[in-house]
């Protein structure tokens, strides 16, 4: 199952699609909208986050991501559903969940899948502050909260001059 | 601009829809012509795409090429800014 | 929430538990009922799993467990919730989910949860086969599939003469 | 069996209670008496749990003790063969 929709995730479809009788492990991540994010020493409030997506490239790079999953690690089934459009706090941005036969190799694959689709997948959010306006995130490379690429901690916006006032 | 030349659309999202203001944009771009013409003329155009551009990728028929690549026609190209999904 | 129950895991109860405003990470495992599981050459067929627990220590463990998570990573909430009794393939028979801040320590605090979970609770299977009878599962020290202690693949049961013929 | 002595009741689980053939069975401890102890009168009187005995853990009030851990009265005494839980 591999879906870009408009509306709320429903985790449960994906646990139900990726139930499988050679499998004794299941492991979903459920990315969602942060409320609240310490920076520095403030901390920001975020009203919503909306997402776009580049739909025909991001559709497609997340069958190759699935499909090399599926060869890095004995995955037997997986289920990959990324929202597009407006995500209020709480509410789920994206969930991946895979089934393995044992549990250390789900959480790897997880973890492998969902990294990559952080740093491969054409899709951008553009955070909305309740206080601060909008800006389109785009991490500068070497800034990212995963160990992908570099392991440095937070995620920083291109520059200050990528922020715009609603 | 040669007889062969090729009108090229270019399609752009989230930041750098927003510093375009829009959502795609043509360039007249000749036969042997690679991404990073592509990139130079696009920054000329919008001096406010160039930090952006920087750090961007590029995908024709949405497969991610390097800046080498070089166009024949019937292509979809898209300047793919870093990705924030997730 | 702590929870060994008798009936069916609901994991959509877990994920509500575990919603949070400072979080944008959410992992959760499920382990279900194996009915196929390969062993050297053949391949065994589960009927069903039965678990009994030693109910008021597997109680005090699991919290001393999810307060130690919480003290080693920037867990907010967690859910662990164990199922008693008879577990039919591809059903569930654990679940445990946290929500983090960011992803990385989501996983790690799942993963060493869940693989604590199975070093240090008393809680017990016993594998029904369709052909072989039943056998109460204790792996012997150093053989077991996850990474807590060795890393060697596979649980193995104490000797053949823990295995009784139904 | 001295005065002292205190019976000590010991819960059993999943094969230890198999090979036992009961969920609970109760020793007649002298004060000073170890985990030790126990054990090697619980493998004397019931020879087919030997092999589980060798690689189980104790519990005493719900929490691991080690083998030099001695009784005192009101304990609610554990056999812990190896968990497979999960």
């Amino acid at each position: 199952m591999i879906e870009l929709i408009e509306g709320p995730i429903e985790t449960g479809r994906l646990l139900a699609a990726i139930s499988d009788s050679r499998c004794g492990a299941q492991v979903m991540f459920v990315g969602s909208t942060r409320q609240w994010t310490a920076k520095g020493e403030k901390v920001l409030e975020t009203e919503r986050l909306e997402y776009e997506s580049y739909r025909e490239m991001a559709l497609k790079q997340l069958q190759a991501l699935a499909d090399k999953a599926c060869e890095r690690w004995p995955v037997k089934k997986y289920a990959i559903v990324h929202r597009l459009g407006k995500v209020m706090p709480e509410e789920a941005s994206v969930a991946v969940a895979v089934s393995t036969p044992h549990r250390s190799e789900a959480f790897e694959a997880a973890k492998w899948l969902i990294d990559t689709i952080k740093h491969d997948v054409p899709i951008w959010k553009q955070e909305h502050y309740v206080q601060n306006g909008a800006e389109w995130i785009h991490p500068s490379s070497g800034n990212c909260s995963c160990d992908h690429k570099k392991p440095v901690d937070g995620e920083v916006e291109v520059s200050g001059s990528e922020r715009t006032q609603l | 601009m040669s007889a062969n030349s090729v009108l090229v659309e270019v399609l752009l999202f989230a930041g750098a829809a927003e510093k375009v203001g829009k959502r795609s944009t043509s360039f007249q771009l000749e036969p042997g012509d690679t991404i990073e013409n592509l990139q130079r003329v696009l920054g000329q155009q919008y001096p406010d795409l160039e930090p952006l551009l920087g750090i961007s990728r590029w995908a024709v028929n949405s497969e991610f090429v390097d800046s080498s690549y070089s166009f024949r026609s019937d292509m979809q190209i898209a300047l793919i800014p870093p990705v924030s999904g997730g």
